[in-house]
């Protein structure tokens, strides 16, 4: 099943952990090299992964380029990866922003290099794995594999208060995943099995009660890395205190990992469960729709507005999943992606001003449109592309989400949709106060508009924002059919034709 | 062919936009910018031609598929694939919204190498117009309502800009985004009756709703909740009540941007999208009542606040608001063409007061207040002769070509036997003289009332200005003369040409009753034209004077706007403001409280377990009778490290284990 | 003949005055003497239980306790002795340098 | 009859002198009594037919190990009486709670009560022991040997004054 | 007899070579002049390498030897492994210990291995008698051990209380085995199992609680684990690396045999109590170490929270969790000797400079020992891809299985609140800078890190990735011992 007999995925899982070692061997003085090693590994890890593009079937739904391993015969884990069109497109968004994180990197950090970017590799090993692994042992593993280098990632090179954002970045997650592992363990001990391939052959075998608790458990790990509001608490904290490429890697990458497996795990394994909780999960999504924008609008700081504007975003996200129809739940995953490029974006926009002015307040901008016109382009282009503006990436994803949410009820879908409004209010209103009105601030008279490389980072996010806006059939195309498979197991009363 | 209408903007946009914002001389811009809207008007004419020739009423164009297929559930339980196309479909509808989007868009664009010559950011500007050709066009084109939504949202975001244009004034920007806004909250209404016709027909698509209602596919209460969901939407972008506050602040953009966008074009796209979903719209007799009603109360309050501005501008933009809602009464009572028509002719007299209220400005240096004008007839007689052949347009003069448009809809209004809509009408047809007239004569009639230092600059407007106020006022004069009623000898071609995509509309008017309705409307507006001569030239507004003495609390209340703005900033922003500041503090407080509140009864806890640890037996055992002890030396003496009370543990676990085995298991 | 549970409880009642002496006493050198009596109790009990089940196990299960009655005593008295060099003292109330 | 005569009469001893061991204030006089416990529990192993234990619990305890504690008390010198301060109630408390486990114990196996001869009559004579010990019990034997010889060098390493080869 | 029992020896050379080698080491340290010390230390290393290779040697047998009193079987074997590491581990990290106290008892290495020698006798040991008589013979090197620093009074003072609170203990579990002798009139589990299980309830039910009483407090499982702070704290450290271990595994081996074969046919209620203690010994010890100053007091409760993962797995009866615990055990190891052994990391390795900022910055000065470090710290706290994750995997899996899932629940729990205090470590040695030498702070200069606490650390660290990564490695040497008897 591998491309000319290369296991492709594990290539493409452990590239970045290669990398890695190059960097390590570096000697650390030599700052250029390492940037440079690490910018090209990422780089080439994300040519790798658009090489999975070439001999992907879209029109499959089922995992492919399969490789399955015996890993540990005492308890049958097995070394399991696999793609399939949702897990595509996260690793594609993975290698992208990782790539652009790298790069955006090169000046904003200057002390410890050598960690930086051991780090940074490790990070994405991990998130790509946790996208592929298709062993729920093997899964979890790399889900855990992404806490220490993020954890490091912020408290070595974050704000003021990194070291509490840091520790409870790491033990907030760190909660939630170990109540994953009660349900793991759970599920095995049903299953006799990790494969989570082989889970879906034999059906629903736990009964509705005990499937219940292992959603639940399910739940909380994941409902905490998404975050779903009440869990968010981690998130304003780990986003502001992060370095740039932390948040956009936070926030492009670690969050769509909790909204993952709720697609590829709680809800095909536990169907029941999943279409017994999904009104609750939904009541909690909207929630966080209308929550996440209200306290948005009351932030002081850039980095914690666009943090908080991300629960309002993964609210969409999580409504798009649990309404449980094709529609909705593609716009979900679409939306996933989405959110990674406009928010990723929104905050290497913030970092870009913070690197010069070295502060996030957005009582201490105003009017830079003036002094930097391609800044504020990018930057509109972002915010529309985050207000949901049709023809940018975001309105495909909420559109398909409302449409889809409608037939189930209009009332959620009309609450999502006061989201939408409040997402513009929030969002022009920051627009407004750091780009527009007069230049009062005499500190950012000298403020220099975006250089080559940094206009460099942000393009191929709004080539992507334009391409999803306007063209998102190939996005959708690979969705079609994994997305629905799983809605069916889910959902079967919304495929049943009538009598 | 038509498709290409919007694709010569959209690349005039795009050029000026990346390219020509930094390395395009001034004059390449505007040549690249009015040379896409003149390659889109002469497309939207040939694209006219074809469609007076062709044999097809209709012409579509699907250029691919935007969002490939789903499964979803319809309200009759069955699930089908849902796709949506990038589709355009031209027919006589889309064939008149273009021409007049490209026609005065076009005269606009040319004006504006003019009036913008001296802006730093003329690049942007054209860039930003294009692009708002583009979007109207998109939004006139799309077959479905989601790429309508497109040009929808894209007429939105380049208001959005324009009004903003120059985003250093905290007002601009500040309007910029109370629109956006606004709009956003019309948006909600137009995605959920979106939804809720997708779920109840299974198709967006324009067409595909005309006919599925035309089959009876939909239940009445569902029509009232899609097309008022919809109607949210249009009042929003059409600035009819209630949420037209943001088009008077709206003229903070550039005058041309007034004209093209907040007169001509974009805020006639709600009238636009109603008689699109005219089938839906005329199924429920509710939604017809709202709109018509809507229109109505819309066209008289806007006009009211019409008397008392003295902003030139806002005067325009009032009387912008209170003509549309003319549109919507046409819409409402059933007559979509009259509708459509008034919306043509609106176009070319609105276009052509708000520009030469441009032309004025320009000429007196940027001065925008009447009350610092008067008797600029003398000085730009050309600009005056232009602006009162529009205000006799918009005054319903016999001949010109609001006459037209407005009696037919007040025609068909008296026809539909709702009077009250018909009278509301009547009076904003006098009201609206009124008001154009106080702006005429308190503007080029009188005595001049500007400063020496503007007189020294006054001068008439360049040709590039002119020219194209010329043409506007020409299309006022002669524009209504496509709908000319059958009464008064034309063919109504007009109505004709249109009923391939609104449908028929029969008068069932008398002749004579046609003509005496005429003959009313006349005389109320010439009766307001003489008032407002009577007030403000012969007594030189002395009598408004004196009635704004003796109702002041009235004129106050007119004049601040009903205080709407600040009602609705109050119930509506503060209201969010409270929610927001609540659920800040809830954020901080009790959620992320909750946290931290888990962390230290860890950390309580552990204090516990240490201190029972390190002696709490020992200080059961001891602490009788030590209690008068101070708590830092008791905690001292129960931190001991003797030997005895951990072996009085052991003793106390093994009796515990034994007790636990035998007792609970 | 005497009765098992005579010899049982009489073992214990030893045991338990060990424990006790465990317990309540402060001073050290009391402190392993009483050691010595909690394991003299196990010892009679499992000599009681030697005769009663007329097994020699008892006694060589006894025989061990006592050899390792003797290793306790030796080594609890060097540690004594090394902690006495320290504190001049074999009072427990002084034994609380390690504390939280 | 007369066994279990002499078995109270040395129990009643045996209890009576271990009170007094805890009891002392002076750990001579504990040593004293100690002596008596160990003797009369010989006197105990006696009466239950254990005369090989017997004689070996007045050798080595009484020869061996009380002989340790009095010199050790006697070379160090170790002759303070320690000031016992502990109130009535804790006291009580310390001594309950041993003695309600003890009593716990007591009552939960005698209820069951100890069958008579589940894995069959061995015999308990002196030969039968000797024989036994040396045939299957030969390993703990050996691994006793091995803990004396940690017990030696253990108390030799704590108690001596210095390390053998510490410079001070 | 006598051939059963020379034919038994070839089974137990490790023992023997032990034996010899404690001996060989007294005798360099008694009659080499300078440096003997040292080399008794080399000849003890030589010596559990020696026997490390004899055990690699040994076949493991389904027999059992002198009389029914040894098993040789592959638990056994399994066990002894675990036990050779963590001595030489010790030993290993004693050189620079003592190096930097400036004195070295000698006698401590050969009472390692006495002690070492009672521990793999015991795990061996199929009979009452074996198993209290082995027991004592780890125990009492033990005590010496925590108190051979003499001079130091704090040592003595932790010698001194785990010596009265080990033989009370002790005594403790010898009443369990007399009543157990007088139920059965037999002293080896496998024949006395039987009769044990015949229908006496009560009185083997209370023999069967003081029996485990004692080993309990051995393991310091909650509420039997006061004396472990203290006694860590006051203990040399390369000498807690040892106790901390080495006895917790001999314990659990004893455990695991009484509980399947002596107390097998009690197994609802020795399942019940190890759920409460394991239930108690978690919190607890995590609770505790919470809030402690001294990070030596910390990493005690973090051993005994981490002996309570271990009595989850003994608590889930059956194969699965007789091979996690096993596995887990081996981890245990491994995992605390380097978390004491880091300890020697603070500022230049002195004995009582034990506050978590001593370790600060130390990134930069030693990023090996560091990053050797973190990765002991994930594994403490149970993160993969390290081995103490996996490990504590099939404990709670074995739980799950079970039916134990609130049990297995309140593991991973307390696994999330062990990262707080963990993560100071981490913390201190990555994100905070060195703190400014305090005026009269140990000699030892920063930035000397010893080499030998180095090499243990990284291989350390080495091990629990590998194991933590192919876990196969260990887990199938562990399913041969647990299935092999």
């Amino acid at each position: 099943m591998n491309i000319l007999g290369i296991p492709i995925l594990t290539l493409v899982t452990f590239f970045p952990v290669a990398g890695m070692v190059v960097v390590l061997a570096l000697p650390g003085s030599r700052t250029r090299a390492i940037k440079l090693a690490a910018n090209i590994f990422t780089g080439l890890e994300f040519v790798a992964t658009v090489l999975l593009l070439t001999r992907f079937d879209a029109s499959s739904g089922d995992m492919q380029f399969l490789e399955r391993v015996p890993w540990i015969k005492a308890i049958g884990a097995q070394y399991l990866l696999g793609v399939d069109g949702i897990s595509l497109l996260l690793v594609l968004l993975t290698s992208l922003l990782t790539f652009i994180a790298t790069l955006s990197s090169w000046q904003a950090v200057q002390k410890r290099l050598k960690e930086y970017y051991v780090f940074l590799l490790l990070l994405e090993t991990g998130m790509i794995g946790v996208f592929l692994a298709l062993d729920l042992l093997l899964f979890y593993v790399f889900w855990e594999v992404v806490l220490v280098p993020m954890y490091f990632l912020i408290g070595v090179w974050g704000g003021e208060r990194k070291l509490y954002a840091a520790i409870k970045f790491f033990l907030y997650t760190l909660f939630g995943s170990v109540a994953m592992l009660v349900g793991i363990l759970v599920l095995r001990s049903q299953h006799q099995t990790f494969d989570v391939l082989a889970m879906l052959a034999a059906g629903p075998v736990l009964p509705v009660a005990l499937q219940s608790w292992v959603f639940l458990a399910f739940f909380l790990g994941f409902a905490i890395k998404v975050p779903m509001f009440p869990f968010h608490t981690w998130l304003p904290d780990a986003h502001v205190e992060a370095p740039t490429a932390g948040s956009v890697i936070l926030a492009g990458v670690l969050l769509k990992m909790g909204t993952y497996g709720f697609l590829r795990f709680s809800m095909p394994l536990l169907p029941d469960a999943a279409r017994r909780y999904a009104p609750a999960i939904v009541v909690l999504a909207l929630v966080a729709i209308v929550y996440g924008a209200l306290v948005s609008l009351m932030q002081k700081d850039m980095k914690k507005l666009i943090a908080y504007s991300s629960v309002s975003h993964m609210g969409f996200v999580m409504l798009g999943l649990f309404v449980l129809t094709p529609m909705a739940a593609k716009g979900a995953v679409l939306q996933m992606v989405n959110h990674g490029i406009s928010t990723g974006a929104l905050f290497l926009i913030v970092g870009i001003i913070y690197e010069r002015r070295h502060t996030r307040l957005i009582s201490e901008f105003g009017g830079l449109a003036s002094r930097m016109p391609v800044y504020a382009a990018v930057f509109l282009i972002m915010t529309m592309s985050s207000i949901g503006l049709p023809g940018l990436n975001g309105f495909i994803g909420e559109f398909m989400i409302l449409m889809g949410t409608f037939p189930v009820s209009w009332l959620w879908t009309a609450v999502a949709a006061t989201g939408i409004v409040l997402g513009a209010g929030y969002m022009l209103w920051l627009y407004q106060r750091v780009m527009f009105g007069r230049l009062a601030n005499p500190a950012n008279e000298s403020l220099k508009d975006l250089t080559l490389r940094e206009l460099a980072t942000f393009l191929p996010l709004i080539v992507l924002a334009f391409w999803i806006g306007i063209f998102p059939k190939p996005f959708l195309a690979v969705l079609d059919k994994p997305v629905e498979k799983i809605i069916r197991v889910v959902n079967p009363a919304h495929f049943e034709v009538p009598r | 062919m038509f498709a290409l209408i919007p694709l010569f903007p959209l690349l005039g946009a795009a050029v000026n936009g990346i390219v020509g914002i930094r390395y395009f001389s001034r004059r390449a811009v505007g040549v690249t910018a009015v040379g896409a809207a003149g390659l889109s008007f002469a497309a939207s004419i040939a694209a006219f031609a074809g469609l007076l020739r062709s044999a097809e009423p209709v012409l579509v164009k699907t250029l691919f598929t935007w969002v490939p297929a789903s499964l979803i559930r319809t309200a009759g339980g069955t699930t089908i694939p849902f796709a949506l196309d990038l589709t355009f479909r031209y027919d006589s509808l889309a064939a008149v919204m273009t021409l007049v989007v490209t026609g005065v868009g076009l005269l606009i664009h040319i004006y504006s190498v003019g009036y913008m010559s001296h802006d730093r950011s003329y690049a942007r500007f054209f860039a930003y117009l294009n692009l708002f050709t583009f979007a109207m066009l998109v939004l006139v084109l799309g077959a479905n309502l989601a790429v309508m939504f497109i040009g929808w949202e894209g007429v939105g975001l380049c208001s959005y800009l324009l009004i903003g244009f120059w985003f250093t004034k905290d007002s601009a920007a500040d309007a910029g985004k109370k629109a956006f806004i606004t709009n956003r909250v019309g948006d909600f209404g137009f995605l959920l009756g979106t939804g809720l016709l997708l779920f109840a027909l299974g198709t967006i698509d324009t067409a595909g709703i005309t006919a599925a209602v035309e089959g009876g596919m939909l239940a009445k209460g569902t029509a009232t909740a899609a097309a008022l969901l919809l109607f949210l939407g249009a009042t929003g972008k059409s600035a009819q009540i209630p949420l037209y506050t943001w088009l008077p602040d709206a003229m903070e953009g550039p005058t041309p941007v007034s004209a093209l966008i907040h007169a001509a074009t974009m805020v006639t796209a709600g009238v636009y999208m109603v008689a699109r979903l005219h089938a839906l719209f005329s199924l429920s007799g509710t939604a017809m009542a709202v709109v018509a009603l809507t229109g109505a109360f819309t066209a008289v309050y806007a006009a009211t606040m019409g008397f008392v501005q003295t902003d030139i501008k806002r005067v325009l933009a009032y009387s912008t608001i209170s003509q549309i809602g003319y549109m919507f009464i046409g819409l409402g009572v059933g007559a979509y063409a009259a509708g459509i028509f008034h919306l043509m002719t609106h176009a070319f007299f609105k276009s052509l007061l708000f520009l030469a209220a441009g032309s004025v400005i320009h000429a007196l240096s940027g001065e925008q207040d009447m009350r610092r004008m008067g008797g600029l007839r003398k000085r730009i007689p050309r600009t005056y002769f232009v602006f009162l052949v529009g205000a006799l347009a918009i005054s319903g003069l016999p001949g010109l070509s609001g006459f037209f448009s407005k009696d037919e809809i007040l025609a068909s209004a008296f026809a539909s036997g709702n009077y009250l809509v018909w009278g509301l009408g009547l009076a904003g047809a006098g009201m609206t003289a009124f008001y154009m007239f106080r702006l005429i004569f308190l503007t080029f009639f009188g005595e001049e009332r500007f400063s020496g230092e503007t007189a020294h600059h006054l001068h008439e407007s360049p040709p590039v200005m002119l020219v194209p106020l010329q043409i506007l006022a020409l299309l006022a004069v002669v524009g209504g003369y496509v709908g000319l009623p059958r009464i008064l000898g034309g063919g109504a071609w007009f109505g004709r040409f249109l009923e391939t995509s609104t449908g028929a509309h029969e008068s069932h008017l008398a002749a004579g009753t046609e003509v005496l309705l005429m003959a009313v409307s006349v005389a109320v507006a010439a009766v307001a034209i003489f008032a407002a001569w009577t007030i403000y030239v012969k007594r030189k507004g002395e009598p408004a004077r004196r009635f704004t003495e003796r109702f002041r609390a009235l004129h106050r209340t007119v004049a601040r706007k009903y205080y709407v703005d600040e009602a609705y900033n109050r119930i509506f922003v503060g209201g969010v403001f409270v929610a927001a500041r609540v659920a800040d503090w809830i954020d901080r407080r009790v959620i992320d409280g909750l946290v931290d509140g888990a962390a230290a009864l860890a950390r309580g806890a552990s204090r516990l377990s240490i201190l029972f640890d390190e002696g709490v037996v020992d200080g059961a055992v001891n602490g009788v009778g030590r209690v008068h002890l101070a708590a830092s030396s008791l905690l001292r003496r129960l931190q001991t490290g003797f030997v005895y009370n951990y072996a009085l543990a052991v003793v106390l676990g093994v009796a515990l284990v034994i007790t636990l085995v035998i007792v609970v298991l | 003949m005497i009765p098992i549970e005579a010899v049982i409880g009489f073992g214990l009642i030893i045991f338990t005055i060990g424990l006790a002496g465990v317990l309540v006493r402060k001073n050290l050198v009391i402190m392993l003497m009483s050691l010595e009596l909690l394991l003299n109790g196990v010892n009679i009990i499992l000599a009681g239980l030697g005769r009663h089940l007329n097994s020699p196990r008892g006694s060589i299960f006894a025989l061990f306790v006592i050899i390792n009655a003797v290793s306790e005593a030796a080594v609890g008295f060097a540690l004594v002795l090394a902690y006495f060099r320290h504190r001049k003292s074999y009072d427990t109330d002084s034994l609380n340098d390690l504390k939280g | 009859m007369i066994t279990l005569a002499v078995f109270i009469f040395f129990a009643v001893l045996a209890v009576v002198a271990a009170l007094l061991v805890v009891v002392q204030k002076n750990a001579m006089h504990s040593v004293l009594y100690l002596a008596f416990t160990v003797l009369a529990t010989a006197g105990v192993f006696f009466a239950l037919q254990a005369e090989y234990l017997g004689a070996i619990q007045i050798l080595v305890y009484g020869g061996g190990i009380v002989v340790l504690y009095i010199f050790v008390i006697i070379i160090v010198n170790l002759k303070e009486i320690v000031p016992e301060r502990r109130g009535l109630v804790p006291k009580l408390f310390l001594v309950g709670v041993p003695v309600l486990l003890c009593a716990e114990v007591v009552t939960l196996v005698m209820r069951t009560g100890f069958p008579s001869a589940p894995s069959g009559p061995e015999g308990s004579g002196f030969r039968e022991m000797a024989e036994m010990l040396f045939a299957s019990y030969l390993l703990p034997f050996e691994a006793a040997s091995i803990l004396l010889l940690a017990v030696l060098i253990g108390a030799i390493v704590v108690a001596r004054r210095r390390h053998i080869d510490d410079p001070d | 007899m006598t051939s059963a029992a020379s034919s038994g020896l070839g089974h137990f050379i490790p023992e023997a070579v032990l034996l010899a080698a404690a001996v060989a080491s007294m005798f360099v340290h008694l009659f080499a002049k300078r440096g003997g010390r040292r080399a008794a230390g080399y000849v003890a290393l030589a010596g559990i390498a020696a026997a490390a290779v004899a055990l690699a040697l040994t076949p493991p047998s389904a027999e059992t030897f002198f009389a029914g009193h040894l098993a040789a079987d592959g638990f056994a074997l399994f066990f002894k492994a675990v036990i050779l590491a963590a001595g030489a581990l010790a030993i290993v990290l004693a050189f620079r210990f003592f190096n930097v106290e400036g004195s070295e008892p000698g006698e401590a290495y050969y009472l390692i291995l006495l002690s070492m020698i009672g521990m793999t006798a015991a795990v061996s040991a199929t009979d009452m008698v074996t198993t209290y008589v082995t027991f004592e013979l780890f125990a009492i090197p033990s005590y010496v051990l925590a108190g051979i620093f003499k001079k130091e009074r704090r040592s003595a003072e932790a010698g001194i209380k785990y010596f009265f609170l080990g033989t009370l203990s002790s005594a403790v579990m010898l009443l369990g085995m007399a009543f157990v002798y007088g139920l059965t009139g037999l002293t080896g589990y496998a024949e006395a199992g039987p009769l044990l299980a015949g229908g006496s309830g009560l009185a083997a039910l209370v023999a069967m609680s003081l029996f485990f009483v004692g080993l309990f407090f051995k393991a310091a499982f909650v509420p039997f684990h006061m004396w472990a702070p203290d006694v860590y704290e006051g203990a040399p450290t390369p000498l807690v690396v040892f106790l901390s271990t080495a006895p917790k595994a001999a314990v659990v081996a004893i455990l695991v045999r009484a509980m399947t074969s002596l107390f097998g046919g009690y197994s609802l209620e020795w399942s019940g109590i190890l759920q409460a203690v394991a239930l108690a010994t978690m919190f607890w010890g995590n609770l505790a170490a919470l809030t402690q100053t001294s990070l030596k007091r910390m990493l005690a409760y973090s051993a005994i929270a981490q002996a309570g993962y271990l009595a989850i797995g003994l608590a889930a009866w059956g194969e699965p969790a007789r091979m996690a615990v096993l596995f887990y055990i081996a981890v245990y190891v491994v995992m605390n000797a380097a978390a004491f052994g880091l300890i020697l990391l603070v500022g230049g390795g002195g004995r009582f400079d034990e506050s978590v900022d001593g370790l600060r910055g130390l990134v930069r000065r030693a990023p090996v020992a560091a990053a050797s470090v973190l990765v002991v710290l994930l594994a403490l706290v149970g993160i993969p891809p390290t081995a103490g994750f996996m490990g504590k995997y099939f404990l709670f899996a074995a739980a799950v299985d079970k039916g134990l899932v609130l049990l297995a629940a309140a593991g991973a729990l307390n696994s999330a609140i062990s990262l707080f205090y963990y993560f100071r470590i981490g913390k201190a040695m990555f994100l905070e800078d060195a703190v400014p030498a305090a005026p009269g702070a140990g000699p030892a200069v920063p930035g000397s890190v010893s080499r030998s606490v180095t090499v243990v650390l990284a291989l350390s660290a080495a091990a629990l990735l590998l194991f933590g990564i192919l876990p196969g490695l260990l887990t199938a040497p562990a399913v041969s011992a647990v299935l092999g008897r």
